[in-house]
């Protein structure tokens, strides 16, 4: 503990990673089966909202707050995810990323849609000003149970039925259509579990920064939401798990470095990716980090496959 | 078992399959042979639902199927393998099996979270059954190995086992021989015979391979430009002057 | 001198040794068949001289010069020319296009314009289909492509990768004749074959690999009588 | 050496004398946005800070052997990491007071944290509505929108006898969209007419379409809330596409580089703020305050700069009379400080810890700011 | 309303978009991945010609393709650090998107050193910015050329894609790099030529937005990366006239829906249509179907 502080990770940074965890599950599921969905920015501030709403407009506690957000999230995700997972790639990821923007978008003019549509003022998400004194309710102990809580379900994830249905449709979708796979039901569930995590994240930050305002939740948030997940690895639900760790820790570890922060910031980040493509919880990646570091040759592709 | 009634499948301009009819009857090995191009996978991936007719009709076991998506035609009991294979390569020959017998599980994820004597119980049945599977294929050796990186005739046997783990009543294999060599063929055959001796099934099987048709099939149809040219069995066929032109080519042997 | 020397030739694929010493040599005007059971390391064999894999060790001596471990572009430059296994056909390119595509180290335009009238005729359905996208090409329509198109490169030396995997028995027969033209012209043919009898009866000279080194080798017609090779591969 | 540096002309000379019982380090914090888009203003903010604590420490402000130092964390402008610098800075490094964060919104994430230790934090740039409401140890010495919209506007209509007027501004920022609420109750107030109202987002670069609309509504003037970057583009393009009437800008507008990007086309800009670099007849601190960030720097100050280089000097006058780093005596010293000279003018805080300084009103002729009210008197 | 000047705003902003867009649409079409730096490049563009203009006095004519040879060559670098050793090592696409996101942070924190973060501009009078006299609707001649030269860069890189010897190259490379290198493609080189093509399309827009809008920090490739990828799914990912159309129909939606008392859903009403545009013809409007098959 008192290492870590004096490395500039404190109580607050640790929370933040731990919620930034959360996100990189919830970025690990969707990749997981396949789909390259950049939503999750959005199913956050969809949860933030929601949560922000029960707990400061009709005075609920948070847990009622996180559930709240998290079915809203929930529910929404299926109009959603039934016409645009059908997209694959990097056009699912540019619909998503447009769902978004529509959403930030939506609640910045929420009030004033609102107001002319009852005919009075109503002041609920306010606009890009957004909500601020939500209290700080949101503890490290709730963060750390809702995250092994939720390592616990992608354990069992892996081992069931549909975790497995989750990789063959990654894989190859006809075929696992072919196997009996409801592939369409498949994707979309996991939309929905990865759009109610996001959210709960939402929810939890929220009431831990004590302010939210619909600029949070944009294009820059959700890169960031893939990066935890591509950066750490997705192999393993771990990776990503490390990956909001490491990239939350990072910036600030790196607070001495001063106006180069920046610098060795991305630096940091492009070295890793380029020698650890596979992310830094990928042991055939370090294996093979490791070989090349001790200089040993192998028949090594000249050319890359791509198909 | 199969019926095809007047199966049409246009691509824009292109008619990939015309006024297809075609009988599949249950406990026998039925061809389907063509020049490439003929139509012979578009009319697999239409009986098992990747792509739909553009009129006609598919009835299996007299239901119609052709609108229906592949999930709901795997669990009706028709499984299929692929000209390119298509095994799931970064997951374990173990992994593809219990893959396969997806249509034929129940338990939920909730199910797996609690460890319900449900799921348990159909953890065990999966796996005894893919462990069975491996063993008829000859591929326990290479069960926890990625598929992905298997040789390729273990690839083959492979998914061919992965389509039987599907339960199936009725397989589809797309020329299942290719890249095989002629004493790798005609084990192949034998094993198709097996299929149908001793598991009951019912095979429809394309192939360019003459010798395979002729060890295997009771009965052969021919395609051409996506309409049935003939059929008969592997002996008329062969004769048929029709398909020596479109098909066979005068045989130089 | 051979035209084609591999000696003592080892690949792997991280820590799986596919080749484990392969030698063997085509001469100048021989077709050369490589025969062997699914995953012998035939294509292998192929992807290390071309340049697609990189050998680790071992030697390829093409026309008396060492090209072990080139880079595949410049091994295409010098005129040996590979087939890869599968319809690697460029999807997006249409028919004609993709031909023109085979003739990019070429600069007569002439000269190209000529063989691919040639090649039109040659393969009639490819005529049809000209301007129709590679990738909606059935897949013996696609071999068809790939094997015009190395023919586009003039090659002094054509590596063949299994030309006649999924094609009907008209075009597998049409597949062997042009090989059997191809080899009339003088230019020298290095053959991966799972259709052992046909590729031994259009071949000079074998080489069956086994478990990536080679097994036996000997004149076509030898190997074509071998009762070994016929139980094991041909059938 | 006897002859130390000239004796500063900001200062609280004469209220406070020389503090006895300091250490030798006394530890301030600031929390600007020194990289990503915000670092625009953030590192004038830090420079303005910088320029300030080496003057107060040639002048041994806080007494002979005593040294300001300032721990300068950057926020980029992100919530999560201002929460982060403020802890580390409140908690692990346990400075005196604090210093920003540059936006708002960051400071509403963060100053809570500064208040439940007991730590001042004074914003010098955050003008949105609710900031000192945190709690009694959040100040702030940037005059809101709302201090110096109503006057401009108020103003403005009694000069060029506004009687409607087009509206534009950015809709999901909160600095502008609190300008945009102030022009709009001020609008009003004065019977002034909006002909119509417009928007833009964060970024954007391209406002013909909208100013297409406001200028074919015919408007008496044309009112703005922006941030410099967009301000400069909104006039370049509303002169480019034919308006030639007046524009009328918040804060935003306030600064060297709008004036000196515009040229020409700036001719006629009304502005409200703080603190003008252009000002006709400054007060002697504030010339002296350009002179010397102009030396440094060798750039003009704006607004920004002059606000942050008046905070540290408040902060430092708070330490100095308070005589201890106890932070609860430095906050009871820095809300008694009333009448100080800065560049900002006459400065004091009202109960609320909220700046009480005169805003400018002043409007652009012959490409040089003039007070309004002077322009008003031809 | 003013319609006429609508429409001319309209075509003048979606010359900008489609600008900024060619370079990043060509990476794309021949990476098949985004390349999330691309507006740091045109940053540093941008900085390159202003560079030229005020370190150096060369004219602003000169200045572009200076700008255009130094974002080429950052182009070229970027590769080099950021996608070759990924390529090597068959990694992921996603990897090379982060990997793209890691070099634009370094390359805007670089710019910030270097250039500071208070805007900069061109100096005044080095461009002509007089609205031009006796036509219906108000347009500069700053205005008219970028319009021109992005046509002009479109109807060339178009050109050079589907005529050349080396655009075929390209698209070979793009479908499948073992097959290009089979058939005598130094592939290297082409993904070299192709970072250095779109740096420099880059590098052009930098220069002529950066005269355009007469105003440059490190952070202006933010304010166009979302915009710029909106416009190539719009028209078409990886299509060169899809870039363009993408351009030109963003920007007539922005404009029509602002003139039409909708400003502050602009960015909605784009984004639905994108929406809509990928579930009805995820090809984009421009671009054609994958022709591979099952
Ligand atoms: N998705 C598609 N879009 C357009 N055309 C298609 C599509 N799928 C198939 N075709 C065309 O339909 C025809 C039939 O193709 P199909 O794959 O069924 O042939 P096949 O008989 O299986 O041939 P092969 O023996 O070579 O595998 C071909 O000409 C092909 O080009
Ligand atoms: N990309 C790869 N990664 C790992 N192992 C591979 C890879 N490609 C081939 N192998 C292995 O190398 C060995 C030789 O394969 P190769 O493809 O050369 O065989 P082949 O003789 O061409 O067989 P086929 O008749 O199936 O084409 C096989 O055991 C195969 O499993
Ligand atoms: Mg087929
Ligand atoms: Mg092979």
């Amino acid at each position: 503990m008192e290492f870590l502080r004096s490395i500039g990770i404190t109580e607050i940074v640790m929370q933040f990673m731990l919620i930034n965890a959360i996100l990189g599950l919830s970025m690990y599921l969707v990749l997981y089966t396949g789909m390259f969905s950049l939503a999750n920015a959005g199913f956050m501030s969809i949860g933030a909202y929601t949560g922000v709403i029960l707990t400061q407009n009709f005075d609920q506690p948070l847990w009622v707050g996180l559930l709240g957000g998290m079915a809203v999230a929930g529910v929404l995700a299926v109009p959603i995810g039934l016409p645009v997972l059908r997209l694959k790639d990097i056009y699912l990821a540019i619909a998503t990323i447009g769902f978004g923007e529509v959403v930030r978008i939506l609640i910045l003019n929420f009030d004033t849609l609102a107001g002319s549509l009852t005919g009075e003022s109503v002041r609920l998400t306010r606009g890009a000003l957004g909500i601020t004194g939500i209290p700080k309710i949101t503890e490290t102990w709730h963060l750390a149970a809702f995250l092994v809580v939720t390592g616990f379900i992608m354990i069992r994830l892996h081992r069931s039925r549909f975790g497995r249905a989750m990789a063959a449709v990654r894989q190859d979708e006809p075929a696992a259509a072919n196997m009996g796979i409801n592939v369409v039901y498949t994707k979309n569930m996991v939309f929905i579990m990865s759009a109610v995590l996001a959210a709960a994240a939402g929810v939890l930050k929220a009431h831990l920064t004590r302010t939210i305002s619909p600029g949070d939740y944009g294009f820059d948030q959700a890169v960031s939401i893939l990066a935890f997940a591509v950066l750490g690895g997705t192999s393993t639900w771990v990776g990503p798990l490390v990956g909001g760790f490491v990239l939350t820790a990072l910036p600030e570890v790196l607070r001495d470095f001063k106006q180069y922060r920046g610098i060795v910031n991305g630096s940091i980040l492009l070295l890793v990716i380029v020698y650890l493509p596979g992310g830094l919880v990928n042991p055939a990646g370090w294996s093979q980090l490791w070989t090349r570091l001790r200089g040993k040759k192998q028949g090594d592709t000249l050319t890359a496959e791509v198909s | 078992m199969l019926e095809l009634r007047s199966v049409s499948r246009l691509f824009g301009g292109l008619q990939a399959l015309n006024q297809v009819n075609m009988l599949v009857p249950a406990g026998k090995v039925v061809g389907l042979i063509g020049p490439n191009g003929a139509g012979k996978t578009t009319l697999i991936n239409n009986i098992s639902g990747l792509d739909h007719p553009t009129s006609g009709e598919i009835l299996f076991n007299g239901t119609p199927i052709h609108m229906r998506p592949p999930h709901h035609i795997a669990q009706l009991g028709i499984a299929r393998t692929y000209q390119n294979i298509r095994l799931f390569g970064e997951m374990t020959a173990l992994e593809n099996l219990l893959i396969s017998q997806h249509g034929r599980g129940s338990a939920s994820i909730l199910d797996a979270l609690v460890f319900t004597p449900r799921y348990l119980r159909e953890e065990r049945r999966l796996r005894d059954t893919a462990s069975d599977l491996l063993e008829r294929f000859h591929l326990t050796q290479v069960a926890k190995l990625r598929a992905g990186n298997l040789p390729y005739g273990d690839q083959r046997r492979l998914e061919m086992a992965r389509a039987l783990g599907t339960q199936p009543k009725l397989l589809l294999l797309d020329e299942p021989t290719a890249g095989m060599n002629p004493v790798e063929t005609e084990a192949l055959g034998e094993q198709i015979l097996r299929l149908v001796r001793e598991d009951g099934l019912t095979v429809l099987v394309i192939e360019h391979d003459m010798s395979l048709i002729h060890q295997v099939c009771d009965e052969i149809y021919v395609l051409n430009f996506g309409q049935i040219i003939a059929q008969g069995t592997p002996d008329e066929i062969k004769r048929n002057p029709q398909v020596i032109e479109a098909y066979l080519g005068q045989d130089e042997e | 001198m051979a035209l084609l020397e591999v000696s003592n030739l080892h690949t792997s694929y991280g820590a799986i040794k596919a080749l484990r010493g392969i030698t063997f040599q085509v001469e100048r005007g021989q077709v050369v068949s490589l025969i062997g059971a699914n995953g012998a390391g035939k294509s292998t064999t192929l992807n290390s001289i071309s340049g697609l894999l990189k050998p680790s060790s071992g030697k390829v001596l093409f026309n008396g010069r060492d090209i072990t471990g080139w880079r595949a572009d410049r091994v295409t430059g010098l005129g040996l020319v590979q087939v890869p296994e599968g319809r690697l056909v460029i999807a997006n390119m249409s028919v004609e296009e993709n031909l023109w595509m085979g003739a990019y180290p070429r600069k007569d335009r002439a000269g190209i314009q000529a063989d691919l009238n040639d090649i039109f005729a040659r393969f009639p359905r490819l005529a049809e289909r000209r301007t129709q996208k590679a990738g909606s090409l059935s897949g013996g329509e696609q071999q068809m492509l790939a094997v015009g198109r190395a023919l586009m490169v003039q090659p002094t030396l054509l590596m063949l990768d299994e030309p006649s995997m999924g094609l009907a028995p008209l075009l597998v027969n049409e597949i062997f004749h042009i090989i059997a033209e191809i080899k009339d012209r003088g230019i020298p043919i290095l053959l991966v074959e799972q259709n052992a009898r046909k590729a031994l009866q259009i071949a000079d000279y074998g080489y069956v690999i086994e478990r990536g080194t080679i097994a036996y080798e000997g004149p076509a017609e030898q190997l074509q009588q071998n009762p070994k090779i016929i139980s094991a591969y041909l059938g | 050496q006897d002859d130390m540096m000239e004796q500063p002309l900001v200062g609280f000379w004469e209220q406070c004398p020389t503090p006895e019982n300091l250490p030798e380090t006394v530890n301030v914090g600031a929390i600007f946005g020194l990289s990503e888009a915000v670092a625009v203003y953030g590192t004038a903010q830090q420079n303005a800070v910088q320029l300030a604590v080496d003057e107060i420490n040639a002048s041994h402000y806080l007494g002979e052997s005593t040294t300001l130092v300032v721990m300068f964390e950057d926020s980029a402008g992100n919530r999560d990491q201002a929460i982060a610098a403020m802890t580390k800075l409140v908690e692990e490094d346990g400075v005196v007071a604090v210093l920003g964060p540059t936006l708002s919104s960051e400071a509403f994430a963060a100053d809570p944290v500064a208040q439940e230790n007991s730590t001042v934090v004074m914003g010098v740039s955050n003008t949105a509505n609710g900031i000192t409401e945190m709690g009694d140890y959040v100040f702030r010495d940037s005059l809101p929108e709302g201090a110096v919209i109503p006057g401009t506007i108020a103003q403005a209509a009694e000069i060029l006898g506004l009687a409607k007027v087009g509206l534009f501004y950015g809709n999901d920022d909160d600095f502008t969209v609190s300008g945009y609420e102030v022009f709009k109750a001020a609008l009003e107030e004065n019977s002034i007419e909006i002909l119509g109202e417009e928007t833009f987002a964060k970024g954007d670069v391209d406002f013909n379409a909208q100013l297409t609309n406001l200028i074919a509504a015919e408007p008496d003037a044309l009112v703005v809330s922006a941030l410099a970057a967009e301000a400069t583009q909104i006039i370049l393009q509303a002169r480019a596409l034919g308006y030639e009437g007046p524009i009328i800008g918040g804060n935003g507008f306030n600064s060297p580089a709008v004036l000196r990007d515009s040229g020409a086309d700036s001719e006629g800009l009304i502005v409200g703020g703080a603190w003008n670099y252009g000002n006709p007849n400054p007060s002697e601190s504030s010339v002296q305050f350009v002179e010397m960030y102009e030396a440094a720097y060798e750039m003009s100050p704006d607004q920004f700069a002059a606000q942050a280089y008046t905070g540290a000097w408040l902060m430092a006058t708070a330490i100095r009379c308070a005589d201890s780093t106890d932070r609860t005596d430095v906050r009871d010293a820095l809300a008694g400080i009333a009448d100080f000279d800065s560049p900002l003018g006459v400065f004091s805080f009202d109960e609320d810890r909220n700046p009480v300084h005169d805003p400018i009103a002043q409007i652009v002729v012959e490409g040089k700011f003039q007070p309004l009210a002077l322009v008003m008197g031809e | 309303m003013n319609i006429t000047q609508q429409v001319v705003n309209a075509i003048w902003l979606g010359g900008v978009y489609s600008l900024f867009a060619l370079g990043y649409a060509l990476v794309f079409s021949i990476l098949g991945v985004l390349n999330l730096a691309h507006s740091a490049v045109f940053m540093w563009g941008a900085f390159i010609g202003l560079v030229m203009v005020t370190q150096f006095s060369f004219s602003v004519w000169l200045a572009i393709p200076v700008a255009m040879l130094g974002a080429g060559l950052i182009g070229v670098l970027l590769d080099a650090v950021a996608f070759a050793p990924l390529r090597r090592r068959n990694a992921p696409r996603i990897a090379q998107l982060i990997s793209s996101i890691g070099a634009a942070i370094l390359l805007v924190n670089i710019a910030q050193l270097i250039f500071g973060t208070q805007p900069e501009r061109f100096p005044l009078g080095s461009i002509p910015t007089d609205t031009i006299e006796g036509l219906p609707f108000r347009i500069t001649p700053i205005q008219i050329i970028i319009l021109l030269v992005s046509v002009a860069l479109m109807a060339l890189l178009q050109y050079m894609v589907i005529r050349t010897r080396a655009g075929q190259a390209m698209r070979a490379v793009a479908f499948n790099q073992r097959v290009a290198s089979l058939l005598g493609v130094n592939v290297s080189g082409i993904f070299r030529m192709t970072f250095f093509l779109a740096g420099a399309l880059a590098g052009a827009a930098g220069v002529l937005y950066g005269l355009a809008y007469n105003s440059m920090t490190p952070f202006m490739g933010d304010q166009v990366a979302l915009k710029g990828l909106t416009v190539i799914v719009l028209g078409g990912m990886g299509n060169i006239q899809g870039a363009v159309v993408g351009g030109f129909v963003v920007a007539a939606l922005e404009v029509f829906s602002i003139a039409n008392g909708g400003s502050n859903y602009r960015d909605a009403f784009v984004f639905t249509l994108l929406f809509l545009i990928l579930l009805f013809r995820p090809q984009g409007l421009v671009g054609q179907k994958e022709h591979t098959r099952a």
